[in-house]
């Protein structure tokens, strides 16, 4: 049964340090609170895996929380570079980030095999890229057609951080709308860590493609009310794009971002104060 | 921004890119589509000619019509107008590896005369002078769907002899083909300047039409390795008043949706 | 786009004798009106796939439709067994069927393989069992681990038969409630039929699981209400327990077997006259 | 229909074969459950001592609450009272592949003595005696779940010396254990007159309990094979009345459900 607590003592009590750790949520649901109270509490050495790095990672990873990425596709998406991430990249600050990239067909069979207690995925990919020189997949073939494939190795996080819209008391998790691989990403995961943005008496389908997590696979949900900012949660808040827009230049060179980090992460004491931050900029 | 730059007449080279884009889909046709110049084709064939496209995007909705073009892949209009939304594993495992999307878009930093695209790394992988975002949905775009039609600005830098990382097969380094793909691969290159096709034998990309206006002389100097041109070089048709009209109405629909 | 056609029409045009046909359904939304209108149409040499045969097909191998049977549980649910087939296994009646069995989740996992799009499915299973000897799986080991598992061959049938609660205009098709693999049966054929309780203007989620099938993944949607009966309908119908009692004793041997196809199936021109019959012996 | 038979003082035996296998069972647990006795002591031990253990159908159904028993594994009420219903290659992948399950319930028309199970044919495979339907979910739940509590009726030609066809994994025909498989396999075979449990080291299925009334003796010989029993034999608690009133109430609201 997962059990409700603060974001603080989740992310205190089931992050240790140098985990592999998956915060998913592709484009909506992004669990950037959840990410801001691991930059608070100074979390290090992690393997971040992530389709799409997107700003939670370029943050992360700007604050040295990352000592390897795993990912299909890092950039801003729709305005272009993540900057932190090149910048760890092509000069090592502000240390040497080792990378791990796959394709997104290749990410999404990884978790899958994870949630379903394989060893590894099978697909159609990789084949006539130089993806294969540098990444982890192997050959494999067809026994019955003799056919040649790709083998993707299974990614089983020791924890996976979401964001969904709905917890009920008993922990029962549903969300809906674009779900991404979130639910292939907590059934893959040793321990994982929810927040929502309501606790409510029952689980209600209030969108497309309603995804139910029971609680039994959860192992701890925090309310978070906005916790998603600046990506969004369907029927709670829309996309910041003016922020992701912003980030191009916030994120551009180290002492911007620094600055900004200090002022709106590290000088909040919480998620809300965070977000009643952000609104202040707006005025 | 390199619009007013290029701008040709009364219609912008990037304009001319995407009406020529959209003319290639036929009503019904099932379209992969990533954001930028590929959905603003896609809707526009969808809100002109070819009503029943069917819209496919990599975060896993289906038969989506937004009013609007998404800024990012994952934009809530997109979930909110679609036939149905699935898991990401699945629209990759159940939709376009098993052979359901006929055209696939893909854009690249780098292209190189047998279609490969590269939208990892400039430079050594290990030492790349520039990181980019890297291969997304695009390796398994281009193994799977049915043909792809690559949209790309024309430049030396984009067009090149040597390219630096294969992330999604064209033609193969060699030209010799695509072992282990199953869709037939690039059979479109529409650049802001013309429409290059694979030679049916060598593979290798040929002009065989430009934008109104453009010399093919200008388009070999924007071309980093000797251009294979057609004998016969078409000129593409500019963009009609209905298209340019809801092509902008899109545009401008989209800007104020997002300013802000 | 898939066209809305009469069910004889679909049946006539779409499924040819000898064709690999799957006719799925969980216990719930069972296509039985499309199983009758091929026993009408004396569809034969066909080979049924399907993981629980039901009354469907022991019915259809009763009526010699079926020169082979794929299959993962044999059995009358909740009653017992299904004499039709077991008399064909046991004494070759009416006419010898060859079987090729699976567990459940290897036809689940060949049905899975055949809508991605692969050769193969991986799973953990059938190890240590006899089934091993008897049907058709192969050894395959971890790329990464080299752990042993075992491989399925994909299943695609030529014609995927289901019964939905909606379709609308258009021709997508919904349902919800238990839908076992229905969707990927469907996706995994070359020819797919939908039997709908009703055609509406816009799909609607009446029930938990709500599956939606895009037109274009359906070749042809014949409405037909109570085409799921003696299954049922999640919204429109229940299960006809008793029916699926009464059938043990209906099936038990050749002569009232033969005698009731007469009356309800072949002697009725339709499923509304086939549902006519019916309830006219209830009273 | 062999409760009347079978009946020992105001229960059946069927009764406390029910109660005994809901007993096994702790709040909490995670159980895959098929029709019939398993389906009936699973629903006991969540409407008494268990009420938070999470029923899995193989249809799909997960944390179902049935009011009444199901007649089938898709009944509606399964999917109409569950916390989620997924489709069935799912809840065969992502919940019974991936360790999730910590009970499976399974049954047969034939145990051997290293609990191996056969539920597809009586006599040669080719040329059966006796078609049985087959092996459905059980060879996955055998070879997946925590442990498997295998419920069956208890006479010499259920409880087999020669087993004819291995259709669920117990711990092979030669006791040597489970190649291949991560789950625990049978730790309890609950039958209409006692408790047996493998040997840790033989595995060799061992009487260690049985119900009230019934005789060592009896249970020797209705087993197939030279049976082992434990030094000491424990002798099973009746049902409690509030169990027998539990049970009875189930069974009584199931049977009005179903009629007609």
């Amino acid at each position: 049964m997962a059990e409700i607590a603060s974001l603080g003592d989740a992310i205190g009590d089931l992050v240790p340090d140098g985990a592999t750790v998956a915060m998913e949520g592709f484009t909506h649901l992004i669990p950037f609170a959840a990410g801001h109270e691991m930059i608070r509490q100074g979390k290090k050495d992690l393997t971040l895996a992530r389709m799409t790095p997107d700003v939670i990672y370029d943050q992360m990873i700007g604050m040295g929380c990352a000592r390897k990425l795993v990912f299909s596709w890092g950039g801003n998406p729709g305005v272009g570079s993540l900057h932190r991430f090149r910048d760890a990249v092509e000069n090592g600050y502000p240390h040497p980030l080792e990378i791990e990239e796959h394709s997104h067909a290749g990410m999404a069979s990884r978790y899958a095999a994870g949630a379903s207690g394989l060893p590894f995925g099978v697909l159609r990919g990789y084949a006539g890229t130089d993806l294969v020189e540098h990444t982890r997949v192997a050959a494999i073939s067809c026994p019955f057609t003799g056919e040649d494939l790709v083998a993707v190795p299974s990614l089983n996080p020791d924890v996976t951080v979401i964001h969904a819209q709905q917890a009920d008391r008993r922990g029962n998790v549903g969300m809906w709308g674009i779900t991404g691989v979130q639910r292939e990403a907590v059934l893959a995961a040793t321990t994982s860590i929810v927040t929502v943005e309501e606790v409510v008496d029952e689980l209600s389908a209030n969108g497309p493609n309603h995804v139910v997590l029971p609680s039994w696979t959860v192992t701890a949900v925090a309310p978070v009310p906005g916790g998603s900012h600046p990506s969004y949660s369907m029927g709670f808040s829309t996309r910041d794009n003016a922020f992701y827009t912003r980030w191009d230049g916030i994120s551009r060179d180290r002492e911007s971002f620094a600055r900004w980090m200090t002022e709106f992460v590290m000088g909040t004491p919480d998620h809300a104060s965070y977000l009643a931050r952000i609104a202040e900029e707006h005025d | 921004m390199t619009d007013a730059a290029t701008s040709v007449g009364e219609y912008t080279s990037d304009e001319m890119m995407t009406v020529t884009a959209a003319r290639c889909l036929r009503d019904g046709q099932v379209c992969f589509v990533g954001i930028g110049l590929p959905s603003e084709a896609a809707n526009l064939a969808r809100l002109s000619h070819a009503p029943n496209v069917v819209l496919v995007y990599e975060s896993g909705t289906i038969g989506t019509r937004p009013d609007v073009l998404p800024l990012s892949i994952g934009d809530g209009e997109l979930a909110e107008t679609a036939d149905l939304v699935v898991g990401v594993p699945e629209i990759f495992a159940y939709w376009l590896q098993a052979g359901r999307i006929d055209v696939g878009f893909l854009s690249a930093a780098q292209i190189d005369r047998y279609g490969n695209l590269n939208s990892t790394v400039i430079g050594p992988y290990e030492q790349p002078d520039v990181r980019l975002p890297g291969a997304g949905g695009a390796p398994e775009i281009a193994a799977n769907a049915g043909q792809v039609i690559v949209m790309l600005r024309q430049t030396p830098r984009s067009f090149v002899a040597e390219i630096d990382f294969i992330t999604s097969l064209g033609f193969g380094r060699d030209g010799r083909g695509r072992i282990g793909a199953r869709g037939a691969g690039p059979t479109l290159v529409i650049t802001d300047m013309g429409v290059l096709k694979p030679d049916p034998v060598s593979h290798e990309l040929t002009l065989v039409a430009v934008h109104p206006g453009v010399e093919v002389e200008a388009v070999r100097r924007a071309t980093g390795w000797e251009l294979l041109v057609a004998d016969v070089i078409e000129v593409g048709e500019a963009p009609t008043p209905d298209e340019l009209a809801v092509l902008r109405d899109l545009v401008e629909r989209t800007r104020q949706a997002h300013s802000g």
